[in-house]
C-alpha cells in the first residue's frame, strides 16, 4: 500500500540508474511549419477533428460516421477526478480488428482529446492521462472492422481547496 | 440557528459601514491610515489576513477614481477586519491549546 | 540537454508492453496566466512508436492531454535487447526522438 | 462581492467573539514533553482510522479513499515527479564552481539522510530543515541562494527524499530549552487559528483527514511532511516544504510568512518529530 514497497522503488531506481539506456538520438527544433520527416504520408494529423467544439462533430470529423454504445467497449475512469488536470482514463476491449481508439470529453471547449491508431499486431488497449475542464461525459470511440463503438462514463471534476 | 444571528449581526455591521454619507477624501485618508495602523499591529502579530490587504487595495482603488464614499467604505472594512486578526492572534495565544492532542 | 521522452518497454515474451512519459507543457490555449492573457497553444500533436521501422503506434493529441502527457499500450512481438524508436512533434514544429531498448 | 466579504469579515468576527467568551479557558501550559507528545499524536491518528497501517499515513489523502488510491497508482506506474527526480539528480552531482559539491556539506554525502531533518543545531540554537541547509551549502560554495517556493529547491530535496525512501523519519529534540522551545513553537503554530477563515493546520489535518473539503480529500498531519517535496496536479508542478506551508496560510487567507521563517521550521520541526518511525515517501505525488 505504501510507495515505498520494494518491487516499486526498484523499478524507480532502474530508472535513474538506466538513464543511458536510452539513448537520445536527435533532437531540436525544426523551423515553424517544416513538417516532421518521421511523420508517414498516411498519418495526416487530423486538424478539423480537434477544431470541434462537440464530441458528436468531432467524431463525425474524425470518422465520417456516428458510434453505437457497445458493453465490449470497457472505459476505466475515476467518478470524481482527483484534480480535472489529471485525470488518468484508459480503455480495453474485446472487440476485433480495432484500428483506432478515440478519447473525447464532451464538456471541455474542444471535445476530441486524443485519437489512437492501432495498427495489426497492437493490442486494443490504452491508458492515457487527459484533462478535463469541469465535471463532464468522457466519451470513448472505438473503430473495429470499419463500424464505430463507444462507451460513455461521467467523471466528476472539482477544483482547489485546502486539500493535500 | 447561530447562522440566523450571524447574518443579522452582519447584515446590521453592513449598514452602519456603508450609510456613512458622502465621505470626503479626508474621512477616506483618515480611514485608511487607522486601517492601515490596525493592518501594522495584525503584522506584528504574525497574523495578517489576506482579505484586508485586498480591501486596502480596493479602497485606494476607489480613491483613485474619486469614489470616497466607496473608497472609505472600503477603508473601514479593511480597519475592521484588521482589528479581527488582531482580536485572533491575541486570543489564540491562550487557546490554541484547545485543539491539541494530547 | 536530456531528452524529453522517459521510456518503459518491457517485454513478457509474447508482448511488449510500453509506457511512455514526455516533458511537454501542452498548453490547450484555453487557460490564462497570472496577468489574464491567454497563454498561447503549446502542445504534442502526433506520438509515433517504431518497432523494426514499422509503427506500432501512433498518438494524435489536442491540447486536452495533461501536462507531460503519459501513455500506455502493448503490440505483440518485440524482444528483449531491441529497440523502440519514440518521436514526436508540436503544433510549433518542435520535435524530439530517443530509442528505448525493450527489457 | 463586496456584500459578501463583508458578511464573511462580521461573520467571522462575531464568531470570534462568541468562540471566546463560550469557551472555558485554555489548558493551562505545561511541561515540554515530545514523547509524549508523538504517543499521543499517533494513537489519535490510528485510533482514527483503524484500518491503517502506521506506514500508509505516509501517502496522505490517497489511503483515505478507494477511488482516489486508483488514481494515484495510476499515475505512479510513471509518476509526474519524475523529471524533478532527475534534474535534482543530475544537480546534486554536478559540482560548484570551486569544485565542491552538496554532498561535501552533509554527512554520508548526502544520501539517504533526509530523515535525519529537521535537525537542531546547537551551536545556533535553531532549526535546519532540509531545504535551508541546502541553500546554505550553495552559498558557503559561493552560489546564489535558490528560492524555498521553485522547481529547483524541490528538485534537489526530491532526489534527496529519494535515496531515503523507506528509511524511518529519525528526528531529534535533544533536552536544551531552546530546542524545546522550538518544538513548542511549532506546535504552537501547528494548532493556531489564524486566517480569515480562522483554520489552524490542525483544523484541516487532525481533526479533518479523509473528510472532503470541495470534494478534496485532506491529509491527514502525521506522515504528511515525509513525502514532500511533491507533485501537486492542483499546481501543475513541484512544490517543497516551504511551497506548502505557504500555500496553506493562503488558503485560509492569512499572509504567509516569508519561506524558513523560524516558525515555519518549527512547524516543519514538530511535525517531522511526531512522525518519527514512519517512513519517507518522498518525492510524492499528490491531488
Amino acid at each position: 500500500m505504501t510507495n515505498t514497497d520494494n518491487g516499486f522503488s526498484a523499478t524507480r531506481r532502474l530508472i535513474l540508474q538506466g538513464a543511458g539506456a536510452v539513448a537520445l538520438v536527435g533532437l531540436g527544433n525544426l523551423p515553424f511549419g517544416l513538417a516532421p520527416a518521421f511523420a508517414a504520408a498516411n498519418d495526416k494529423y487530423p486538424e478539423e477533428a480537434f477544431k470541434q467544439k462537440s464530441e458528436a462533430d468531432a467524431i463525425k470529423s474524425l470518422y465520417g460516421k456516428t458510434a453505437e454504445v457497445s458493453d465490449k467497449v470497457k472505459m476505466d475512469a475515476p467518478e470524481i477526478a482527483e484534480n480535472g488536470a489529471v485525470v488518468p482514463v484508459s480503455v480495453t476491449t474485446t472487440l476485433a480488428d480495432v484500428t483506432s481508439i478515440s478519447f473525447l470529453v464532451a464538456e471541455n471547449p474542444v471535445a476530441l482529446v486524443a485519437s489512437y491508431k492501432i495498427p495489426a499486431g497492437t493490442m486494443p488497449s490504452v491508458a492515457n492521462r487527459i484533462k478535463m475542464a469541469k465535471t463532464s461525459n468522457v466519451i470513448v470511440v472505438v473503430e473495429a472492422g470499419g463500424k464505430l463503438y463507444s462507451a460513455t462514463k461521467e467523471v466528476k471534476v472539482t477544483v482547489g481547496g485546502c486539500g493535500g | 440557528m447561530r447562522i440566523t444571528t450571524l447574518t443579522s449581526i452582519a447584515v446590521l455591521l453592513l449598514l452602519g459601514a456603508t450609510s456613512a454619507l458622502a465621505a470626503g477624501e479626508d474621512d477616506y485618508k483618515a480611514a485608511y491610515a487607522a486601517a492601515e495602523a490596525a493592518n501594522k499591529q495584525a503584522a506584528s502579530l504574525r497574523n495578517q489576513w489576506t482579505t484586508t490587504a485586498s480591501m486596502l487595495a480596493a479602497a485606494k482603488k476607489f480613491a483613485d477614481g474619486g469614489d470616497f464614499d466607496k473608497a472609505t467604505a472600503s477603508a473601514k472594512e479593511a480597519e475592521a477586519l484588521a482589528k479581527a486578526s488582531i482580536f485572533q492572534a491575541t486570543s489564540e495565544k491562550e487557546r490554541w491549546r484547545d485543539l491539541e492532542i494530547r | 540537454m536530456a531528452s524529453t521522452i522517459r521510456v518503459r518497454a518491457t517485454s513478457s515474451g509474447e508482448t511488449t508492453e510500453v509506457q511512455a512519459l514526455i516533458q511537454h507543457p501542452m498548453d490547450s490555449g484555453f487557460i490564462k496566466d497570472s496577468k489574464g492573457e491567454l497563454i498561447p497553444p503549446h502542445f504534442i500533436q502526433q506520438l509515433t512508436f517504431e518497432y523494426n521501422g514499422k509503427p506500432v503506434f501512433t498518438a494524435d493529441w489536442g491540447g486536452g492531454v495533461s501536462k507531460d502527457p503519459y501513455v500506455k499500450f502493448a503490440f505483440k512481438g518485440g524482444k528483449k535487447g531491441d529497440e523502440l524508436k519514440v518521436s514526436w512533434v508540436d503544433n510549433k514544429g518542435a520535435t524530439d526522438t530517443t530509442t528505448a531498448k525493450i527489457q | 462581492m463586496k456584500l459578501r466579504s463583508t458578511i464573511q469579515f462580521a461573520a467571522a468576527a462575531f464568531a470570534l467573539a462568541l468562540l471566546a467568551f463560550a469557551a472555558p479557558p485554555a489548558v493551562s501550559a505545561d511541561k515540554v514533553d515530545p514523547v509524549a507528545d508523538e504517543k499521543a499524536f499517533k494513537k489519535f491518528f490510528y485510533d482514527k482510522f483503524p484500518k491503517l497501517k502506521p506506514e500508509d499515513f505516509v501517502n496522505g489523502p490517497y489511503s483515505m479513499d478507494a477511488d482516489l488510491y486508483k488514481q494515484w497508482q495510476d499515475k505512479e506506474q510513471f509518476p509526474p515527479y519524475e523529471f524533478s527526480l532527475e534534474l535534482g539528480k543530475e544537480m546534486f552531482s554536478k559540482p560548484f564552481k570551486n569544485g565542491k559539491t552538496y554532498g561535501d556539506c552533509f554527512p554520508n554525502n548526502g544520501i539517504g539522510i533526509r530523515q535525519d531533518y529537521p535537525t537542531f543545531d546547537e551551536k545556533e540554537g535553531k532549526v535546519i530543515t532540509l531545504e535551508l541547509a541546502l541553500n546554505r551549502c550553495r552559498e558557503a560554495n559561493g552560489e546564489p541562494a535558490f528560492s524555498y517556493v521553485r522547481d529547483e529547491m524541490a528538485a534537489l530535496t526530491a532526489y534527496m527524499a529519494f535515496t531515503s525512501r523507506g528509511k524511518p523519519f529519525n528526528i531529534k529534540v535533544p533536552n536544551d530549552p531552546r530546542a524545546l522551545a522550538a518544538y513548542e513553537n511549532g506546535k504552537e503554530y501547528f494548532y493556531t487559528r489564524r486566517g480569515q477563515l480562522n483554520f489552524s493546520c490542525a483544523t484541516c489535518h487532525v481533526q479533518s483527514p479523509g473528510e472532503k473539503v470541495r470534494t478534496e480529500v485532506l491529509a491527514p498531519a502525521l506522515g504528511i511532511v515525509n513525502a514532500m517535496p511533491i507533485y501537486r496536479s492542483e499546481w501543475n508542478g513541484m512544490g517543497t516544504t516551504s511551497r506548502r506551508f505557504t500555500t496553506c496560510n493562503s488558503q485560509i487567507r492569512g499572509v504567509p510568512l516569508t519561506p524558513q521563517d523560524d516558525e515555519y521550521r518549527n512547524v516543519e520541526y514538530y511535525l517531522s518529530y511526531v512522525s518519527n518511525g514512519l517512513p519517507i515517501s518522498g518525492p510524492g505525488a499528490r491531488p
